[in-house]
């Protein structure tokens, strides 16, 4: 077993056991840690894929600005351990508990059933590359062919901006008088 | 001998499925939960479920583009959040309650 | 042009009397736009050639040509006759809703307009989309009518006729599409939705087998036209949205709009479907005779005056439908025949009852009585139009019942029995009405307007009797003198009867008549 | 003048009176109204006579003068033209209609004279006769029907004439409906014979009538002449559609003088003789004809017995009388219907004229029970009113006698005639005989029972001409057709009757296999006359000399006496039976079809529609983890769909 087997398996299973946890915990400040360690260590996976980059970009916008503001949030709602964490309804929540094991039941026999299949185009190892070359192929990637996505994204975090602010204030506006 | 190949030789499958189970995660949490920041949470799993499927194709079939739409996802995401936290706020400020349930007043 | 001319005129009429500064003067313009309409249908009716059976002053521009839609109409012998009777009525709703309509006068005006051309529209289109387009449209201002301007069930009328007519619509839609999808074999791969195109068409049919292309093709169109007609059992639609409809409506409504569904089968059903015509034609002639029995005897026990003329244009149209369906030279001739006398007999009693209505404000039989000697014009008129519509001679109604009557009894002998006892029902409904409501002691409305001196009856008015007068003088007019209208439309009847079997309008002909654009 | 242009005078003149009095109906000018509809009249009058001149000056093969205005109808093979055709049938009933047309008018100038819509009445008089006139000139069945149409609805506006009384307009409605009835069989009877012989013309259809005898009942030409004797019941109220006549009586009494007696209810008898050949190649239709005519005279003149009101008496004479001139026609004797309808129109114009003049004495009293002893107040017209009683009655020389007798004689001796048919008309005679009697006994000899405050008086001249010239028409009219036994036996007095019309009659195929001697005729003709005398003065006894006689007869014969006196409960079989149950099945069919079934159906599939739309509504109820969970369920079966299906 090589090290790159050793830490898969390692990220996978804390990946998979601090979802659950997400999912599970019924006080939502668990929950929030939980998906930070997620985001933690999904980054790592990305950085097992050689997206440095990424990676990197994962670390600081999820795990730092995103866990930032539920963390946030939470913490001005004050919210206790919740009574009912989960939807009321035995039956429905068999039928989602049941579709959501099918689907991934069916997702990873199909994965799986395919690389069985085609066992003869083996997938190439890709020779491993440096940081900053990936990071190099990205960003012109990023600015040459996808440059008015880009921009796109930048108005609409701008519009998102505006968006929340006009959501979140109270009612009226700053200037209201009440 | 497959399985022991299976736990040894690591493939793009293994990331799939790991990103699979992620995801399934992410909707049971989506499905299941009550509370509506969790609910973002579970949202956020299943976006990460797909970022590693891109990473991963984007790995094994040698393409940047799957890091790309990544970037994209993330941006995305982090402002769904923020909206959608936003809509949190406005919620909670109403009902003093953060229970999916009151969305259902939305529906008119 | 002419034909667009015709149809779209309405439309520019609407949007000027809707867009009409003043109030006191829309009735005015309306009028006189109506009868500039007529005399337009008058100038088309000189142009037209009587001696041919072709499509004539066609019209064809490319509309959506990847479906080969286009813009496609034409005018022959059959559709000659209801486009006039359409134009010859609207100046007398018009006139007829003078008092009657008094709120959102601009309003109820441009929905006429906007009916007419839908109704002419209907008549004259020769491509079976803008057919279909302008048979969908004929709906919306009469939902308008009857909903704003109607009784006080209107809403449960106007959403009862909606429904009934849009669920025949649809499935006739479908089968519009479904051969479209046909036409390829015969334009040579283009698909098309023209007439002729259709005509073309050798659409399978298997007798004795029901579930042929053919077959399910007649049902849905038949079933389309047959809820306007309205034929039995498909007719509860009628009475209501009679009842409610205010008085211009019931006489459209009655007068063309029943029409459209008898003109289409003459136009699409016979020809484009003969053997499924021929072979399950006997399901509409059965249909047509309960149609015009059951219709007449629950005209009599009807305790409302305009329920009754509803029920008794069930019966009529009865008549209709079984000379349609006789396939042959009487039957169709008189059939036809029926269609403009029922839209002209019909369209009299629904403004005379219209008349009566604004006096009274009543409508139920057993409150009037002994209006004859309080109202002797009205009662005269009443009297000359019951006649016209129970087939006396001399009037209208007979010759097209006596036609339809010889049609049955050449297709069988039973059939022209049955029928024939509406004959009889039909007199006994009608004189029976008459007799409540015009003779007898002065019954509870015609005391109550001598009590009340602001009640008080006054015989029609000269503009009533303005509104009345073509239409008695087309009743007779049409009872003595049939060949005037016939020979327009016999022509094309007799070709149709010829070549019923693979009809297609007469090709040499035709080209003289096309001004192609 | 050409015969063209006096036909269209003809038939224009009434037409142009009904609109010069149409138009100004509310007028109550009496004088002004009832003097263009006479003079109306009596222009078509002049003008039947000069036609009829013509028709005499030319040889008798040629006597048929036509005239086409235009072409009506022309549908495929149906063509049929405004054509109309004075021959010697139609000659003679176009004399009758505006001779005793024109007299009825003059009539009517003095009955109606104090009514206030007498201009209403006689627009609707003119109008009647140019429908009337239309019906026997008419050319083709076409035509003839449009006139048949035509007098049942001037019967039915005149009847309903004083419409403010309900049970008149109800008499109209009757009338008009119950001749419907017998319309609708004639348009059957039409479409038959036009199917059959490809034209509805009456001078083809004769011509193309065949010459064999038709034995079947389901052959064309008996079941098409079966369908226009139905007609012809219903105009010429035969049973089973007799039943409108007596209630027409609602209608002024001229009007029951002209259209009920003299004229419209005729048409059938002309419509049957028109077409002899063809009736001719139809026996079972003959012999249909004469069972009904016989039974008919019997049954109307049993109720005829009992009847109280005048005009009801008569009426139901009318019944009779025509029920008489079917049996003749029924048996072949064409030309003696022809004369019986002639005869018969001049005594009953006469009669219901004189019972006009009566009642108009007797300040609108129909009763016959509140009259007695008026001869002496109405001197003219009992006088008139005996002639039309001899002539009913059948006395020798009055009219009645010859054309009577010769339709007894011909129902016994005719090939298709038979001694039942003889003695049916016998009863009818002996019975005629007797209610007659009474009718003049009770109102004009005898005591008076007339009330105080009823002062009788006789009518001006204006209605008294009319009577006398109707009356002198009864005794002379029957000269015309005295049979062979008796002009032999007087002298030789030729039958001018019979030669006009031989071109025009077929003769019966059967005929001269047994021959009759003249003895026979005489001894039938002294039997039937003598059981009138017996009959005639056993009611004079009974009903002047013998007070109560009558009383005691009612009572002997009881229940018996009671179902004539209700004229045999037919009105209210057919209400009974036919009307009411009708109306009340319409108002089920109403109720349960159309409101329960048919609407209750649409209401069912909307309801499907509508169940439908609020199971779909209920998903969207706005839990979003639960839409979440649709996405996810389709996801699921998508994908199984892909990767396992």
């Amino acid at each position: 077993m090589t090290a790159d087997v050793f830490i898969f398996w390692f990220l996978a299973i804390l990946t998979i056991v601090s979802a659950l946890s997400v999912v599970l915990m019924t006080n939502p400040i668990y929950s929030a840690l939980s998906l930070a360690m997620t985001m933690v260590s999904v980054a790592a996976i990305f950085v097992t894929l050689q997206a440095y980059f990424l990676a990197g970009v994962q670390l600081i916008v999820y795990a730092g600005a995103v866990m930032v503001l539920f963390v946030m949030v939470l913490m001005l709602f004050d919210l206790k351990n919740e009574l009912q964490a989960f939807s009321r309804g035995k039956f429905t929540g068999a039928i989602k508990v049941g579709a959501v094991g099918i689907l991934a039941g069916l997702i990873v026999g199909a994965v799986g059933s395919f690389i069985m299949a085609g066992k003869s185009g083996a997938p190439v190892t890709p020779e491993a590359s440096t940081s900053a070359d990936a990071t190099k192929a990205l960003s012109e990637h990023l600015f040459f062919n996808h440059v008015f996505g880009f921009e796109a994204l930048g108005v609409l975090l701008l519009v998102i901006a505006v968006g929340t602010v006009a959501l979140s204030r109270s009612k009226g506006g700053t200037h209201a008088k009440h | 001998m497959p399985s022991t190949s299976f736990l040894t030789d690591i493939s793009i499958n293994h990331y799939l499925i790991l990103s699979a189970i992620l995801f399934s995660i992410g909707m049971a949490g989506v499905l299941l939960r009550r509370n509506i920041i969790v609910l973002f949470m579970s949202i956020e799993l299943m976006l990460n479920a797909v970022n590693i499927s891109f990473v991963t194709f984007s790995h094994y079939f040698d393409k940047v583009d799957g890091q790309v739409m990544v970037f994209f996802v993330m941006t995305i995401a982090a402002a769904e959040a923020a909206v959608g936290l936003a809509l949190a706020v406005s919620i909670f400020k109403r009902f003093k309650e953060v229970n999916i349930r009151f969305f259902e007043h939305l529906k008119g | 042009m002419m034909l667009s001319l015709l149809v779209f005129l309405p439309v520019f009429f609407a949007l000027v009397v809707a867009i009409w500064p003043q109030k006191s003067t829309v009735r005015h313009l309306a009028l006189g736009f109506s009868i500039i309409e007529f005399l337009v249908s008058l100038l088309m009716l000189q142009k037209f050639d009587s001696n041919s059976a072709a499509l004539q002053m066609v019209e064809k521009v490319s509309w959506i040509d990847r479906f080969g839609i286009s813009y496609f109409m034409g005018i022959d012998g059959i559709s000659l006759m209801l486009v006039m009777l359409t134009t010859f009525l609207t100046p007398i709703i018009i006139l007829g809703s003078w008092k009657s309509i008094d709120q959102r006068v601009k309003g109820f005006h441009s929905a006429l307009f906007i009916l007419q051309t839908a109704m002419l529209g209907s008549f004259l289109a020769m491509d079976a989309i803008l057919f279909y387009v302008f048979w969908e449209l004929s709906l919306v201002p009469m939902y308008f009518i009857v909903g704003i301007w109607g009784g006080s069930r209107r809403i449960y009328a106007t959403v009862k006729f909606f429904i009934y007519t849009m669920a025949g619509s649809v499935l006739m839609l479908l089968a519009i599409i479904f051969m479209m999808n046909l036409t390829p074999e015969v334009t040579g791969g283009v698909m098309s939705a023209s007439l002729l195109d259709f005509y073309k068409l050798e659409i399978p049919f298997i007798s004795g087998d029901f579930f042929t292309t053919q077959t399910m093709l007649f049902f849905a169109f038949a079933l389309a036209f047959a809820i306007k007609v309205p034929m039995f059992p498909l007719h509860t639609w009628l009475p209501d949205a009679h009842v409610e409809a205010p008085t211009p409506g019931s006489v459209v409504l009655a007068g063309v709009m029943l029409k459209m569904g008898t003109y289409c089968f003459l136009r699409w059903v016979i020809p484009l479907f003969p053997e499924a015509t021929e072979h399950y034609g006997w399901i509409f002639i059965a249909a047509g005779v309960i149609g015009i029995v059951y219709g007449a005897l629950v005209a009599m026990v009807q305790p409302d005056v305009k329920k009754l003329v509803a029920y008794s244009s069930v019966s009529h149209m009865g008549y209709i439908i079984v000379g349609l369906f006789t396939m042959n030279a009487y039957g169709l001739n008189g059939g036809l025949y029926q269609m403009l006398n029922h839209g002209i007999s019909t369209g009299a009693l629904f403004l005379l009852i219209g008349m009566i209505y604004e006096r009274t404000h009543s409508r139920e039989i057993s409150k009037y009585g002994g209006l004859a000697s309080a109202l002797p014009i009205f009662t005269i008129i009443f009297v000359i139009v019951t006649m016209s519509s129970i087939a006396v001679p001399l009037t209208n109604g007979f010759i097209g019942e006596f036609l339809i009557l010889l049609g049955s009894f050449q297709y069988s002998p039973a059939v022209a029995a049955v029928s024939v006892s509406g004959v009889v029902l039909g007199a006994a409904y009608m004189l029976w009405m008459v007799k409540r409501v015009f003779f007898g002691p002065k019954g509870q409305l015609v005391l109550e307007s001598e009590k009340d001196a602001h009640h008080a009856l006054h015989d029609l008015s000269a503009r009533e009797i303005v509104v009345m007068a073509p239409l008695l003088l087309m009743i007779f007019w049409m009872g003595l003198f049939p060949n005037h209208f016939m020979d327009y439309s016999k022509v094309s009847v007799d070709y149709l009867i010829k070549n019923k079997m693979n009809y297609s309008f007469p090709t040499g002909a035709e080209q003289a008549h096309t001004e192609e654009k | 003048m050409s015969h063209q242009m006096l036909i269209a005078i003809l038939l224009l003149s009434p037409l142009v009176g009904f609109i010069l009095n149409g138009v100004r109906f509310r007028s109550s000018n009496y004088l002004l109204a009832g003097s263009i509809a006479t003079g109306a009249v009596a222009v078509s009058f002049a003008c039947a006579i000069a036609l009829f001149m013509q028709l005499v000056g030319l040889p008798p093969e040629q006597r048929r003068l036509t005239v086409s205005f235009f072409e009506w109808i022309s549908v495929g093979s149906f063509k049929v033209n405004a054509g109309f055709v004075v021959d010697q049938i139609s000659a003679i009933m176009i004399l009758i209609i505006t001779g005793v047309g024109s007299l009825i008018h003059l009539f009517s100038i003095g009955y109606m004279h104090h009514d206030k819509g007498v201009t209403k009445y006689f627009a609707y008089l003119n109008f009647f006769l140019f429908n009337m006139l239309i019906l026997v000139l008419g050319d083709s069945l076409l035509t003839m029907f449009v006139g048949w149409e035509g007098v049942g609805l001037c019967s039915y506006l005149l009847i309903g004439f004083w419409f403010n009384d309900s049970a008149k307009a109800a008499a109209g409605m009757k009338a008009f409906i119950t001749n419907r009835i017998g319309d609708a069989a004639f348009i059957i009877g039409m479409f038959i014979l036009f199917m059959t012989f490809g034209t509805l013309n009456m001078h083809e259809l004769n011509g193309l009538a065949p010459t064999i005898m038709e034995s079947s009942w389901l052959g064309a030409v008996t079941l098409g002449t079966l369908m226009l004797f139905i007609g012809a019941t219903g105009k010429s109220a035969q049973i089973p559609l007799y039943v409108w006549l007596p209630d027409a009586m609602a209608g002024p009494t001229p009007v029951s003088a002209l259209i009920h007696a003299a004229t419209m209810v005729t048409a059938g008898v002309y419509m049957i003789v028109r077409l002899n050949p063809l009736f001719v190649v139809a026996p079972n239709t003959m012999m249909v004809i004469a069972i009904v005519g016989a039974a008919t005279a019997v049954l109307a003149a049993t109720i005829g017995l009992t009847q109280t009101d005048i005009k009801k008496v008569l009426a139901y004479s009318t019944v009779s009388q025509l029920g008489y001139m079917f049996l003749a026609v029924g048996v072949g004797a064409f030309g003696a219907g022809m004369f019986h309808l002639m005869t018969h129109a001049f005594f009953k114009a006469l009669m219901f004229l004189g019972s006009g003049s009566v009642i108009h004495a007797m300040h609108e009293e129909q009763d016959i029970r509140k009259m007695g002893g008026l001869k002496k107040y109405l001197p003219i017209t009992h006088f008139t009113f005996v002639l039309g009683w001899l002539a009913i009655i059948g006395m020798p020389p009055f009219a009645g006698f010859f054309s009577k007798d010769e339709i007894l004689w011909f129902a016994y001796s005719s090939p298709r005639g038979h001694i039942l048919l003889w003695i049916a008309g016998a009863i009818g005679a002996t019975l005629t005989a007797f209610y007659m009697t009474r009718l003049m006994a009770l109102t004009f000899w005898g005591s008076s029972r007339v009330d105080k405050s009823v002062h009788p008086h006789e009518s001006p001249l204006v209605m008294t001409i009319p009577l006398m010239v109707l009356g002198l028409l009864s005794v002379i009219g029957g000269w015309v057709g005295i049979p062979h036994v008796i002009s032999e036996f007087v002298g030789h007095i030729p039958n001018f009757w019979e030669h006009w019309l031989e071109p025009l009659i077929t003769k019966l195929p059967e005929a001269s296999q047994v021959a009759h001697s003249a003895t026979e005729e005489w001894a039938l003709m002294g039997v039937s006359v003598s059981l009138a005398s017996i009959s005639a003065l056993a009611a004079f006894i009974m009903y002047t000399k013998k007070a109560g006689a009558a009383d005691k007869v009612a009572n002997a014969f009881g229940p018996v006496y009671k179902l004539v006196d209700n004229k045999y409960y037919v009105d209210e079989a057919y209400f009974g039976v036919i009307i009411n149950p009708l109306v009340s099945a319409s108002r089920d069919l109403w109720h349960y079809v159309d409101v329960n079934v048919i609407d209750k159906a649409t209401y069912k599939i909307t309801d499907l529609v509508r169940g439908g739309g609020s199971f779909v509504r209920s998903l969207q109820n706005g839990n979003m983890q639960q839409y979440a969970m649709y996405v996810v369920l389709g996801v699921v079966i998508a994908l199984s769909y892909m990767l396992v299906g």
